[in-house]
Order: C-alpha cells, then structure tokens, then sequence
C-alpha cells in the first residue's frame, strides 16, 4: 500500500542520491522514493532531464523534493515546469529534510503538519 | 533584429570563444567556484553545435529553443539552467518582437526569477542587467560590455557557490559574467547590433 | 599543500558517505577528506571503529566532523575518545555544514569564522 | 556482587533471551524506528558470545571491557553505543565496588550522557532509572521491571528515531526499553540479586 506522497532527491553526486533512498526506505517502507543524481554523462552535477525521469519513475502523483545545493534547485524548478506531477520544493537540509518527512509519510501525517515540522530546517 | 541567419552565426561564434577561453573560464571559477565553468559551457555550446545542425529550416523560435534545450541538459552547473531559461524567454517573446532590446530583456527577467540574484550580487545578471539597460539606451557597445563584466571584481558575492566566500569573493571576477560577456561581444560580432 | 585542518563524514550509507567528499573535493582540492558509512559488515549503521579508522587515514591533524542521525553521533562521541586526533563535532546539517567548512578551509579561513558561518546551520 | 561467574551466565541467559525475542523487538521497532533493534541486539550478542568465548580467566574487569567493546563494534544502531557504554563505565567502577547497584548506577549515568536522553523521553533511560533506584529502595524484582518497560508506552518520544514521530509515537512500547527490560531480568535469573 504505497502512500499517495512521494519523495524525490537531486544531489549533485550520483552516490548521494542514491544514498539517501537507502537511509529513507528504513523508516519509510511504504512510500515511493526516487533520484536523480549526477548529469546525463554520471559527472558532479545536476540534470532538468533527469530530474524529470525521477518525477515519473516516482508510482506517487504528488512529490515532495528536497536538493542539495542552488543550481540543483534551478533544475528542479525547471524539472517542475516539464512535468505534469504535483510537486513541493523544499529548501531544508537535504537529508534531514527529506528523513523526517519520509517518517513523517510512512505515518500518515497530513502534508501540513508535515510541513511545520520541516519548517525549521530551513536553512537555504 | 533577431534572424535565424544571425542566430546561427553568433552561436557559430560563441563556440569558437568558449573554445578558446574554456581554460580562462575554468580558472576563473577555481578560486570562488568549484573550477568547472570552462568545462560546462563548452558542453553547452558543444551541445548546442549539434541540435543546431540537426535542424532543417526552423523557425527563429524553433532555433533560440534548440538552444536552451541543449543548455539546458548539457552544461550540468548553474549555468545550465540560468542561460537555458534566457534563451527559453527569448523563444517565448520573438513572435511579438525581435528587436534584441526587448528579446534580451526578456530573457534577465527569466534569470533574475531562475536564479534569485539581483543586481550587484556578482552574477551573470551584473552583465545582463546593463547590457540590457545599454541596449535601450544606445550606450551597448563592446567597451559598455567588458566595463559591466570587470564590474563584478570588487562586488560580495550573494548568490550561487561564491557566495559561501562572503567578502572573501572580492577581488575576483565572475565567471558567469565573463561568459556572458563573451555572449554579447559575439552577438556583436556576428552583426547583430550595428 | 593540504590544509591544517581535515574534514571527516560519518553517514549511516556507505554512498551517502562516500559521495559527499565527492562533492567537497570540487571546491576544497586542498582539504583533507575522509568518511565513515555503514556498519562494519557495510549494512546501514555506524561504527565507531570504522570512524577512529576515518578520523587515522586523514592526513590533518585537526578534525571537523559531520554525522547523519543521532547514533552516528554517539558512535562519533565514542570515536573520539578513541582517538588522539583533535576532532570538533558539528551538529549542523551534514551535507551543507560539510560543504560550508570545506569552502571555507580552502580559502584559509580560520575556525573560529568558519564556526560562524555553521552556527545558522546548526538543525540537530 | 557481580562476578566474572554470574557476568557470564548473565549474558548466557541474556543471549537466549535476545535471540528468542528478536523478531518482536525489531516489530516494536517498526511503528516508531527502523525495524532493526532485534537484528541490531543479535549481533551484539553474538559479538559478546564470541569474545567472551575468546578470554582465558578474565577479570571482571576485563569481561566487562570485553562485552562493551563486542557491542560496540558489532550493534550498528543506537543501542550500540548506549549498551557499549554502559559496560564500559561498569568495567571502570568495578575496581572500587561489585554492587550491582552501584555498577548500574554508573551504567545509567553514562548512557544519559552518551544520549542526552532525560526520563521521560521513551528510551531505555525509562527502564534503567526507575531500576537503579528500586535497587536501592529495594523494590527491585521482575514486576517493577515489567512497569518500568510499560510506562515507556504511553510516553512522547524525545529522542532517537521516534523522537520524529513525536505525540505520534504515544502508544508503542520502546524497544530499547523492552531490550533493557531483558538485560535485568536476564540478571535476576543469573542469580543477580536473591
Ligand atoms: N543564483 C544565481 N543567479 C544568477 N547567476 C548565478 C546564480 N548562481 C550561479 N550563477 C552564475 O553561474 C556561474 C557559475 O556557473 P557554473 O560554474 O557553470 O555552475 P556551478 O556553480 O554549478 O558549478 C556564476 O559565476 C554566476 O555567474
Ligand atoms: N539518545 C538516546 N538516548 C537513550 N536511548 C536512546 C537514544 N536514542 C535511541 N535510544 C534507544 O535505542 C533504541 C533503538 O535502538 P536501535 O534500533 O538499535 O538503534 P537505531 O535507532 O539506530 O536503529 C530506542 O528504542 C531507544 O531505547
Ligand atoms: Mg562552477
Ligand atoms: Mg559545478
Ligand atoms: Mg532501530
Ligand atoms: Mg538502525
């Protein structure tokens, strides 16, 4: 019974996107995680298309996205535009930001309390 | 105004600058950066080489969006995104006018609502936003340009990597204002404003 | 010319350790980078051998210290008892706190500015 | 008094019990944590296990050195440290006193400190503080045990993994507590305390 809200991660480097699904999925069985990591050649960086195949990769319709650093969050922002998923950008720190919502999820914990308890995360 | 002819030809010749400055680009971005700019904007124009020729007869709107998709999912930092979506607006904008004054203003507006930086937080827009000014003013010119470019040394760094430097980003130009430096002196270049 | 001061990353996922000095080492050439993930069998965990490990092969002698979860603290604090090395533990956002101190070590800025610029980040 | 004899059928026992209660540890885990504390608990006494198995005619001291080195290298979770900190400030005391009230004393002041954690805040605190007193009040036994592990039920999480949960983690068991629970029953049927 997969949640109706999904997670998405952009990091620069492909290891940490991948990284952090694994951490999130402990506490998270039930909610879908996705990742774009890296640019379309696998170097450091940051990629609007592939930021795109995570949103559609992602089985929820809704998303909450969480990056690493400015220019991945102008991909993202870009990534938004080009699809069609309903998505939130967040500018908390990236794993915690994106751990507690993943425990939060799994919970069932409306999108608004949610949201308050990323709120003092918040340091971009 | 705006042409397919004259796009073509100005792309043709920012290539060849980037080309040739890739290393100086790099190296500006090393102390205040994370020493790929060079890097990232020849696998922009690189890119943007290959879908240009790819085209048979496009519009003057299917070329400035071929552009920003190559940008867009080649350059890989920053830049990417902030020079796809400017040429993404100016796209937009050209069947209403081609006149490179409102083109150009256009496509600051897309990067200033991209990337969050003003004017003076030494970024690209620190090129655009004079240049911009200059074009309606008649004062744009290659002197105007290198002046806005060598403007950004002595700005504090608020916006993208150099910013984590606060003061210590004075005395460095930007690299992103020196590439976009390069894009408007080739625009000249290729004609575009006589 | 490495740097007096080192950075070492502690994550519970070995790639989410291993990449951020990927990320780091682009803006901080000259700062010594270590990491610990995982537990000692690579499952997802800490340990604290595996970080008195991280903390040896860095060649500084000085240490700025990043963790994920709380129990990579704990296993950080034990770690550090362990060892001889000088190391200061940042409760700040692991990813943007390691990649804040990074910059900064490469520009010689000195601790006590760099702790400045990581108290805003401080979320744990 | 604690002796190297009752340490190790303590941890004999202590063995049996985790590995017979694995599963339901790691369910307790489940709502509120990660799922792990029962397979994190088992490798931590088979790690005690095997190095114990390895001592030829320990002291005290040394086996209980010799216990928290084994789950600290071998948990992975947060009771690694907890425990492995536990017996480590234990081996330290053991010099100057084998009262088992006074060696969980120091037991449970080093996890407070190795976790911040206050009681009240549902972790193993909640089973070791009550039981540290009941030691010296006398009131130590199974069933004060069983309520301190209950009590944990009804708590907010303050810290841990369920600490994120917050008001939501009302109504599960800590499972930290449930293991600490076994730790001191496990001491009572050793012949800890008649
Ligand atoms: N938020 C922003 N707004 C405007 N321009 C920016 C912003 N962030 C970065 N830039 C520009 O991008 C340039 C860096 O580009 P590049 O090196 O390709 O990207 P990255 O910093 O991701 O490696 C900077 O010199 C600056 O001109
Ligand atoms: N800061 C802390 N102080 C005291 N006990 C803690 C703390 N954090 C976690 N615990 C205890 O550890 C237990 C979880 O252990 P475990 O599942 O092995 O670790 P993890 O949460 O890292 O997976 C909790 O149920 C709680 O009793
Ligand atoms: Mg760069
Ligand atoms: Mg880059
Ligand atoms: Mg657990
Ligand atoms: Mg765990």
């Amino acid at each position: 019974m997969t949640k109706k809200i999904g997670i998405v991660i952009v990091s620069h480097v492909p290891e940490i996107a991948a990284g952090i699904p694994r951490l999130l999925e402990q506490v998270a069985a039930d909610v879908a995680l996705t990742f774009a990591g890296g640019t379309d050649a696998g170097e450091v960086g940051t990629s609007a298309t592939k930021i795109v195949t995570a949103f559609e990769q992602n089985e929820a319709a809704e998303l909450l996205a969480f990056y690493d650093l400015g220019s991945a969050k102008m991909n993202l922002e870009l990534a938004i535009e080009m699809s069609d998923k309903k998505v939130h950008l967040y500018d908390t720190a990236l794993l915690e930001g994106a751990y507690t919502a993943a425990t939060l999820l799994q919970a069932d914990v409306p999108l608004t309390e949610i949201e308050k308890q990323l709120a003092p995360l918040k340091i971009k | 105004m705006l042409t397919v002819e004259l796009t073509k030809k100005w792309m043709e010749l920012f290539y060849a600058q980037i080309d040739q400055e890739k290393a100086y680009l790099s190296e500006l971005d090393t102390p205040i950066g994370d020493g790929d700019h060079g890097n990232n904007m020849k696998r922009g124009v690189d890119g943007v080489k290959d879908s240009l020729a790819k085209l048979k007869d496009p519009t003057l709107k299917e070329t400035l969006r071929t552009i920003a998709m190559a940008l867009i999912s080649k350059v890989g930092g920053a830049s990417g995104p902030l020079y796809g979506t400017a040429f993404l607006e100016m796209a937009k904008k050209c069947d209403e006018s081609q006149e490179p004054a409102i083109l150009f203003a256009a496509a600051l507006e897309g990067i200033k609502k991209r990337g969050g930086a003003k004017e003076g937080d030494k970024t690209m827009v620190d090129v655009w936003a004079p240049t911009v000014k200059a074009l309606t003013d008649g004062s744009f010119g290659t002197e105007q340009i290198k002046q806005a470019v060598a403007s950004t040394k002595e700005m504090i760094a608020r916006k993208g990597r150099a910013s984590y430097l606060g003061e210590r980003s004075v005395g460095h130009l930007d690299p992103g204002a020196m590439s976009s430096g390069y894009l408007f002196e080739t625009f000249i270049a290729a004609g575009g404003v006589k």
